[in-house]
């Protein structure tokens, strides 16, 4: 049971063009910024990436959409990036935008063998074109389809070798659900220690679901608001 | 008329002890600064916290601590942290007592548009349609006309749905109304604006409630 | 805000003949040992007791079972008491077998506004008798509803006055779901705290979905199968 | 012949290194005794445990931590508890790489019936149901005839289903058998057991490999 990588390089190992990839986060905040910095490097192409945002210019999935690595994003919020905007006016870039909730769920089902699930979100409006409403006790509500990916992106606080994560405030957003829905899920971490450190009643995201695991370097952690209160 | 922090002010009179509140980007956030004495109030940001205190000294900012709108911001006593799933099984499932946000344009049935104007850039619509799917309390809170001068309180929504017959009150800068049964009720007047100041700038069906009064602080 | 009520007998009130509980708890442990003796002690009747077992002769929902208080079970396994049998076999009791994890799922889904959810488990079996199948990427699937209840009764090792939880070891099991499914819900807990001495970043149930509260006495935690080595 | 134990033992020889496996009640729990030496297995326990140890000593025993069989167990380092949700998040997804659990019947076309007697009393199928329909990888381990002499290992099964098409691998006191296109294919013979025996005692269609052998420990 060997999960420790070296570094996002080995860790990314496999992930090749037209994959499609979940990278955790909310806008910066909990990104792989690792893994991002790798894929950039590497220079996989025809990506199709669900991320709940698409990073800024020039930080987070930005360095990709530079790099012009993404023919896809499947996101809830995108408006945060000029370049993300060029490309999509201009065809290069596709994007799928899902309610927050939803999406959040359909990784979860990814990860949880729930292939469908029916939810009152987007009931009547464009998100809900094309897919199957029906009536359940009295109220309306859409199918949406559980979402996986061939790799999984994520960071974390602390892991230990056996993959289980622990997340710190509010960076943990989307990071465990993808961590699940992952045929490979990478997970880098800013501590890496030795199983029996964490306590098992702590634990977010257990073992079983990382496959490869890194202590991530050279954190920035860009901060998107700075609000500061006197 | 009201300005933006009466509007937010207003909106903070219908807090009562004990709720969870979702409050949106823009004049709703306003709304935490006028939480009345007495009243204990939790907020809820749906990037995965529970108890959202102010914002953060500048020694204590913290990248891994944001909100949903992306600002740093800290904890409170009883805070608790969790999942974008787990978030949104809070809101999905009916759990978060009131929900404020802004609106582009709300409908006499109760529709809303918030997200999408076509022709301009589409940012995408975030938690907004969860939260009006899964909130029974929405309040929303905007200006009663555009910047052209149109109504946004219309007959039917023009714009993409955010979501459909789920908004029950709407505060603006002239008033507060409710909407029941396919109309605008017309509840409270802003100081300073008149019945008929309401009525040219309300597009959709508007009632004006028999016990109609200037609206109160 | 006041969810702190004094004892068990409090934390049920309003709790009334014919409704539909939710009762955490897997065998004997991590049940709402001070929840089910109020309710032996206060006797409603016609009960819809959702709960993973049904306990054992003598304890947990056993007591119950002897009052003649349930109606209806709705459990995975409830093969741990003979009172039960024998109540079945005469037909004064009602049971519904539903999987442990499609049993978990619809608890989850009745929290979690999901209606209903397709899953693999039962497909072909007497579960999805009278369920909606389909084919989802070549794969059979069946349609299970989401479940809620009147009165979610959980027990945790900590919580705070504010109502978040904290489990311990294998006692958290359905009490999380269950928590998260109640139109009331009721957590009985060994140790009640203030706000901010929970870390909220090990908080398993946020304080939004519990109504009472209160410091549970006389924990008797019965053990059914005490196995232990040299 | 195989005992239980020996059973136990020669499925024990199909775990692999990083393996997260579930061991069911019956002849399952006994594989933990002979896991390979420099093979290192996860046992997940779906009450919601990852990473079970042996049983505690008697100084040791925590009423608040058992096992699926209401065992009271231990945790190693490295383990992680959760909820019953999270437990079949993990089975339900696929995310578990063996499941070993015991049958009354299992038929050619990978069917399993293993919780219900029609006339004795229901107990339930706890979680067997989920863990047939999540694991790819599931061997049964049981007795190749019941204690009436009657073939465990059928054309199609007579009792209520568990599961169906399902079941890959079965491991009885004669033999380790796959299930493939519809039959059962005779893999390996117990020590002392004979292919007229294994015929004898299979009542669905059994095709004996070409390259079958006496099992190995």
């Amino acid at each position: 049971m060997k999960k420790v990588v070296k570094n996002a390089t080995e860790a990314i190992k496999g992930l090749e063009n037209g994959m499609t990839l979940m990278l955790g986060g909310f806008g910066l905040c909990g990104i792989p910024e690792n893994c991002i910095s790798a894929l950039v490097k590497a220079g996989q192409k025809n990506l199709t990436c669900i991320s709940n945002n698409a990073g800024v210019d020039g930080f987070g999935i930005g360095l990709m959409l530079e790099q012009r690595q993404v023919k896809k994003m499947i996101s809830s919020y995108v408006g945060e990036n000029a370049e993300f905007e060029r490309q999509l006016l201009s065809g290069e870039l596709e994007v799928e935008l899902t309610p927050q909730g939803t999406l959040a769920e359909k990784c979860r089902a990814g990860g949880a063998g729930i292939p469908a699930f029916f939810t009152a979100t987007g009931y009547g409006t464009e998100v809900a074109e094309g897919k199957e409403t029906r009536e359940i006790n009295g109220r309306m509500y859409v199918l949406e389809e559980a979402l996986t990916a061939d790799f999984a992106l994520v960071k974390a606080w602390k892991g230990d070798t056996m993959g289980n994560l622990i997340f710190k405030g509010t960076a943990r957003n989307f990071n465990p659900m993808m961590a699940r829905a992952g045929k490979i899920t990478v997970a880098e971490v800013e501590e890496l220690v030795e199983p029996g450190e964490l306590d098992p009643n702590h634990i977010h995201v257990p073992g079983i679901y990382v496959q490869r695991i890194f202590k991530g370097t050279d954190y920035e952690k860009r901060i998107e608001q700075r609000t500061v209160s006197k | 008329m009201l300005d933006k922090n009466q509007i937010a002010q207003r909106i903070a009179k219908e807090l009562q002890d004990g709720y969870y509140v979702n409050l949106g980007i823009g004049i709703p956030t306003l709304v935490a600064n006028y939480i009345p004495e007495g009243i204990d109030v939790t907020l809820q940001s749906e990037n995965g916290l529970l108890g959202m205190g102010s914002f953060p000294t500048e020694e204590n900012v913290d990248a891994d601590l944001i909100n949903a709108g992306k600002q740093t911001v800290t904890m409170l006593p009883g805070s608790s942290l969790f999942s974008s799933a787990e978030s949104f099984e809070m809101i999905r499932g009916g759990h978060v007592d009131l929900t404020v946000l802004g609106a582009m344009e709300v409908a006499e049935n109760g529709d809303i548009a918030n997200w999408k104007i076509p022709g301009k850039m589409v940012k995408g619509m975030g938690g907004a349609m969860d939260l009006v799917a899964g909130t029974d309390n929405i309040i929303v809170a905007m200006m009663h006309t555009n910047r052209a001068g149109a109504s946004k309180l219309l007959k039917a929504c023009s714009l993409p749905l955010t979501g459909k017959n789920c908004i029950t009150k709407v505060v603006t800068n002239l008033g507060y109304l409710t909407i029941e049964n396919g109309a605008f009720i017309l509840r409270e007047l802003a100081p300073g604006v008149t019945i008929e100041d309401v009525k040219a700038a309300t597009e959709g069906k508007l009632i004006v409630a028999d016990d109609v009064k200037e609206m109160e602080f």
